[in-house]
């Protein structure tokens, strides 16, 4: 009913639009935009209907990477998810680890040690600061090209990021996909002379994030976004967005804060958020963002407490994990927003597996804000709302 | 307001409302009957502040007779979590089971976020959502045959000449 | 790489011209060597960045690992591109689409798969929607193992690739390269390209299907698919069994 | 000397030279691009990389010549040589020092007007007869954006024409030697018609912000989308001549051509293109790109009044004023 009336009463754009009712000046042009388009950040495809460069209608179509890991988890002991989960978003995937591991701790009622809960944090954080680095990146390459001036932020951009996987790599020995996150806690200590290193880095990002900002505080860019993919308060909850996207949309969320797992009801941070919900407030609140996770990581490498990293009874075989039945919905905020896993218990290998797992992905919201956004933009725009979004294509489809 | 205190808000409110039992209160909430599925979802955003949609999962469950039980034929089960938003953030679920073949009503008309969830639910898992606005495949080809979230579909099924 | 190969499968201006005088061999050889030295030199790639190794290739482009250095950038339309670098799984929905941009490529053309999807479909590669292995669908020339591989081993990909392109004027052979198939590893259902066993249904229904983007799956290949299936199987067995008793025999010799 | 003969071994020496600046401009390009970004740019093919423009050529020439099945052949093939010819055309009347150019025209500027109005045709013909709608797109955006910059590039030309008081490019040169660069003397017009005249030519050139015909993050590659080998490549050098070419006119109208203090005329001449050539690309690796709409606002909102405007100062210069 509600959205109906939004609809009608030209709030929102039309995604049943019915093109027969349409008249245009013209015939209107069919555009395919990807799936495979530079600037659709991975595997993604939307048709346009465009009147002269107007858009009309648009009808997103995601799944080219479906890769059914919901399905291949069913046949997996829950200790063999965690790997898998990695490569669903894989700009942030410590976030996934953690959001796996957490629903099997929660369901077998396993306490994390505070050490462990402490180093969560600190990792999740430093890949918040990395994940948003390589958004400002290619969000620079949507609006500038890939043969001009976002480049040149997009290099900066990866120069910093490449220092946050060095330093996952000293710390898990991969660069990208970790593995470093067990039911109970974490599998690898930090090793000496690491929280120098840390700091050091979050001193030099620190440092560069002012010259982004100095590189986009210029007309062109605010012009680009600047009420630019406007998605009010009401949308963005009913579409269920979460993360920077709701923030920046005006409304005062994030489950770090709120409904806070890990270490972060013992640490002290501020949420940043833009009441634009366009591609600018976006930007403002990522940034911010940034500026904030550098801040808590400081707090969090400094205060890492002593303990040991995994509980009383470690797990040593998959087998060990079995939970006979039950069902449980966990869900943490990555840099896109809530990601949720919702795991029904007691499937194959004797209940060592899920029976069904659902990975609630923040992506795939995002991306469905794009046929109630689009309709009044102009091709130049898709690209940079699309952007904007922060879509992770691996999550989206799965 | 806690989540605690949501939580049991949330279950006086159903208890009272739609006549679900409150102790003991499953894990992924109650089934509640299909009928009310809508009006519980709208009775949530309007009245207890429960407006941003988080999840729509489906789940296939096959012909199944427990030991000294009798069969449970074969049905879909399909959950919902909705969340309020801002300190104290708690997510409301409950769930609803369908038989094979009959449909669950959509909250697209509700939520603008459902319309691709049940989508997604409906190509991998194969329920129907009746009054959906826009029920096509989203994740497969349209040309797929099968729902592979279903437990009677193998995993390693082909589809020639690709695999 | 193209004057005088005589297998060139693409019309060139300059080369059919060129080829219509005969005393013009001796320069054209020649000139082969400068036209090979500039295409290994100058290979621009299109990126089928699908997932995570996507990500990796966007770092070997940055800063630390630079791919410019080689003379390699991207370009964002097949038309322009050399080398195709499939980087990340690729499902059943996307594969005809990779298909087709690949046959949209200009030759001379090459084919780079990144990470151990793109090789092999990884753990997904038993999945309903996964291809095993991009080579079961287009040439593949250099596999890049790593999951995701670093930027510096894609970088080592092309050095081989440059290496694998100057043997073509030396004279040798230069086949794709074709995935090991251990013992270990269960054999795709559907063969790389080029393959001996590879069925030539199967080559014009992913054609086909490249240019219709019809996903639907033709029912007189599976049945043709099982019966080559069943054949090659009863084929292989026949020749166990001669070679089985050929070494009876042998013993027998032996022994006598 | 028979002014045909002049003219045409003029041409050949010229384009020998053009398209060897040419070929390195795009070396240069790139490393000045990898500077700006902390990377190093081609280093491996030649020493500092500087062989690969030569391997980038022989590589284009050997790719295979497709021609989509539905496009309009005669068309698809024209369009890039004449890309190349109308950016090339226009530097048979640049003066590089006093007498060295192909033909000394009275109407030189003018000529180099209506050449750079004609580039957007070859480009519109390549969009349109490749078929495709991405660069059917872009070449809609390159004649919309093609003849509404048309209008303060020559408002702002004819400044220097109207305080030189003739329209030849050398005329105008020789009246900068005597009397000083019109980007300066008399203060005010030229210096606003300066910039108008970098932003207009921006815009014809396809520069980055300007650059939307092209916009390879929305149109992957603009009206060269279906181009392969060395026909792309003739869109690329045409681009570039079409840079460097601007870049001379402008030193040539406003900042005095040949003329300079120690060197010969020609060195300064070729050091002031080559100034404005990296001007233009330290803007395209600096900057993001506007979109078609703002573009448009930008020119017949902002700068055909402001070009009106400095054409009457330069006018009233003239007749009442300091010159």
């Amino acid at each position: 009913m509600a959205v109906k009336a939004n609809i009608d009463s030209g709030r929102w754009g039309d995604p049943y639009l019915d093109l027969s009712t349409y008249t245009a000046d013209a015939d209107l042009m069919e555009l395919n935009m990807g799936p495979q388009h530079p600037s659709t950040h991975g595997v993604f495809r939307v048709v346009l209907w465009l009147d002269g460069e107007t858009i009309v209608k648009a009808v997103p179509h995601p799944g080219y990477l479906h890769r059914g890991v919901e399905k291949l988890c069913e046949k997996l002991t829950y200790v063999q998810i965690t790997p898998i989960v990695d490569k669903n978003d894989y700009v942030a995937p410590m976030l996934n680890e953690q959001a796996v591991n957490m629903a099997v701790e929660q369901l077998m009622g396993i306490e994390v040690p505070r050490r462990a809960r402490w180093l969560r944090t600190l990792l999740a954080e430093l890949q918040r600061v990395a994940s948003h680095l390589l958004w400002l990146g290619t969000f620079g390459i949507d609006l500038g090209g890939a043969l001009g001036g976002g480049t040149s932020l997009f290099m900066y951009c990866f120069r910093e990021r490449e220092l946050i996987m060095d330093l996952f790599e000293g710390l898990t020995g991969s660069r990208f996909h970790y593995n470093t996150h067990t039911v109970g806690g974490n599998r690898h200590d930090v090793p000496a002379g690491w929280a120098e290193q840390v700091k050091q880095v979050l001193t030099f990002i620190e440092r560069h994030i002012d010259e982004y900002v100095a590189v986009l505080d210029h007309p062109i860019f605010e012009q680009r976004t600047m009420n630019v993919g406007v998605i009010d308060a009401e949308l963005a909850l009913g579409l269920g967005l979460t993360g920077p996207v709701l923030r920046a949309s005006g409304v005062d969320h994030d489950l770090r804060r709120d409904a806070p797992y890990h270490a972060y009801d013992e640490i002290d941070f501020k949420v940043p958020i833009a009441h634009g919900g366009d591609c600018y407030a976006r930007y403002e609140v990522r940034v911010a963002e940034m500026r904030e996770s550098i801040r808590m990581a400081r707090d969090l490498i400094d205060g890492l407490p002593e303990g040991p990293l995994v509980g009383a009874r470690p797990i040593k075989t998959p087998v060990q994990v079995k939970i006979k039945s039950g069902q449980a919905y966990v869900a943490l905020e990555t840099p896109r927003g809530e990601l949720g896993t919702y795991v029904i218990a007691g499937g194959d290998n004797r209940n060592a597996s899920p029976y069904r797992f659902k990975i609630r992905p923040p992506s795939l919201h995002s991306v469905s804000a794009l046929p109630w956004v689009l309709p009044g933009h102009q091709v130049s725009d898709v690209v940079a709302i699309l952007g904007s979004l922060d879509p992770i294509m691996g999550e989206v489809d799965r | 307001m806690t989540a605690d205190e949501r939580q049991a808000r949330l279950a006086a409110f159903m208890t009272e409302r739609f006549g679900v039992e409150a102790d003991p209160w499953p894990d992924g909430g109650p089934i509640v009957p299909v009928e009310q599925h809508v009006a519980l979802a709208a009775a949530l955003q309007a009245e207890l502040g429960y407006t941003l949609y988080v999840y729509c999962v489906a789940s296939h469950w096959p012909d199944e007779t427990p030991k000294g039980g009798d069969l449970i034929p074969e049905h879909y089960e399909v959950a919902t979590g909705l969340r309020s938003v801002g300190a104290g953030s708690h997510v409301a679920m409950w769930r609803v089971s369908v038989p094979v073949g009959a449909g669950v009503p959509t909250l697209a008309d509700l939520f603008a976020g459902a319309d691709w969830q049940e989508r997604e639910q409906y190509d991998l898992v194969g329920v129907v959502f009746d009054d959906h606005p826009d029920l096509r495949r989203l994740m497969l080809p349209e040309e797929w045959v099968g729902h592979p979230l279903r437990k009677d579909y193998a995993i390693e099924t082909g589809h020639l000449p690709w695999r | 790489m193209a004057v005088d190969d005589p297998g060139r499968s693409y019309s060139h201006p300059l080369f059919d011209t060129l080829e219509r005088f005969p005393g013009l061999d001796l320069a054209t050889t020649t000139a082969d060597k400068l036209l090979n030295w500039g295409a290994r030199n100058s290979l621009w790639i299109f990126p089928m960045a699908t997932s995570c190794c996507g990500i990796e290739f966007m770092a070997s482009a940055a800063s630390r690992v630079d791919f410019d250095r080689m003379g390699s950038f991207t370009r964002a339309t097949p038309r322009q591109a050399d080398v195709m670098v499939v980087a990340g799984t690729i499902t059943v929905k996307m594969a005809p689409r990779v298909k087709r941009l690949w046959d949209q490529m200009p030759e001379p053309k090459w084919c780079v798969a990144m990470g151990s999807c793109a090789i092999s479909g990884d753990f997904y590669r038993d999945i309903y929607s996964v291809i095993p292995g991009i080579d079961t669908v287009i040439p593949v020339d250099v596999y890049v193992p790593g999951c995701p591989p670093n930027p510096e081993a894609l970088m080592a990909g092309l050095l081989v690739l440059q290496e694998k392109i100057a043997l073509k004027t030396a004279g040798l052979k230069t086949v794709p390269a074709g995935r090991p198939e251990t013992a270990k590893m269960i054999s795709p259902r559907i063969k790389r390209v080029g393959h001996p066993d590879r069925m030539p249904e199967i080559d014009a229904a992913q054609c086909a299907q490249a240019m219709s983007l019809d996903l639907t799956e033709p029912p007189d290949l599976l049945a043709a698919f099982t019966a080559a299936q069943a054949a090659a199987k009863a084929a292989r067995e026949a020749a166990e069994a001669a070679a089985a008793d050929a070494a009876a025999a042998d013993e027998k010799g032996g022994e006598a | 000397m028979n002014p045909w003969l002049h003219g045409a071994l003029y041409g050949v020496v010229l384009l020998a030279v053009l398209m060897t600046i040419v070929a390195w401009a795009t070396w240069f390009e790139r490393k000045f691009a990898g500077r700006m970004q902390s990377r190093m740019g081609p280093t491996i093919v030649g020493w500092a990389g500087l062989l690969q423009p030569i391997s980038d050529a022989f590589k284009l020439l050997q790719k295979e010549d497709i021609v989509p099945a539905r496009a309009d052949k005669t068309l698809f093939n024209l369009a890039p040589p004449l890309t190349l010819f109308f950016a090339l055309a226009v530097a048979a009347v640049v003066p590089f020092s006093p007498g060295l150019l192909a033909s000394d025209m009275d109407v030189g500027v003018l000529y180099i007007l209506a050449l750079s109005g004609l580039t957007v045709f070859p480009i519109w013909t390549a969009g349109w007869a490749s078929n495709n709608k991405y660069a059917l797109l872009g070449g809609m955006r390159a004649v919309a954006q093609g003849i509404s910059y048309e209008i303060p590039l020559l408002m702002a030309a004819a400044v220097p024409i109207v305080l030189a008081g003739t329209m030849s490019l050398g005329g105008i040169v020789e009246f900068q030697v005597q009397h000083g660069w019109l980007i300066w003397w008399p203060p005010g017009p030229g210096l606003f018609a300066f910039i108008i005249f970098l932003l207009a030519a921006l815009a014809e050139g396809n520069r980055i912000p300007f650059d939307i015909p092209e916009a390879e993050s929305e149109l992957v590659s603009g009206p060269s989308t279906e181009y392969t080998g060395i026909k792309f490549g003739l869109f690329y050098l045409g681009e570039y001549v079409h840079t460097m070419i601007s870049g001379a006119v402008m030193s040539a109208l406003f900042f005095g051509g040949w003329d300079g203090p120690f060197a010969p005329g020609l060195h300064w001449m070729v050091f002031k293109t080559l100034f404005f050539f990296v001007v233009l690309l330290w803007m395209r690796w600096s900057l993001v790109r506007y979109r078609p709409d703002q573009l448009m606002a930008i020119c017949w909102k902002y700068l055909v009044p402001a070009s009106l405007v400095v054409l009457l100062w330069a006018a009233v210069t003239v007749v009442g004023g300091p010159a």
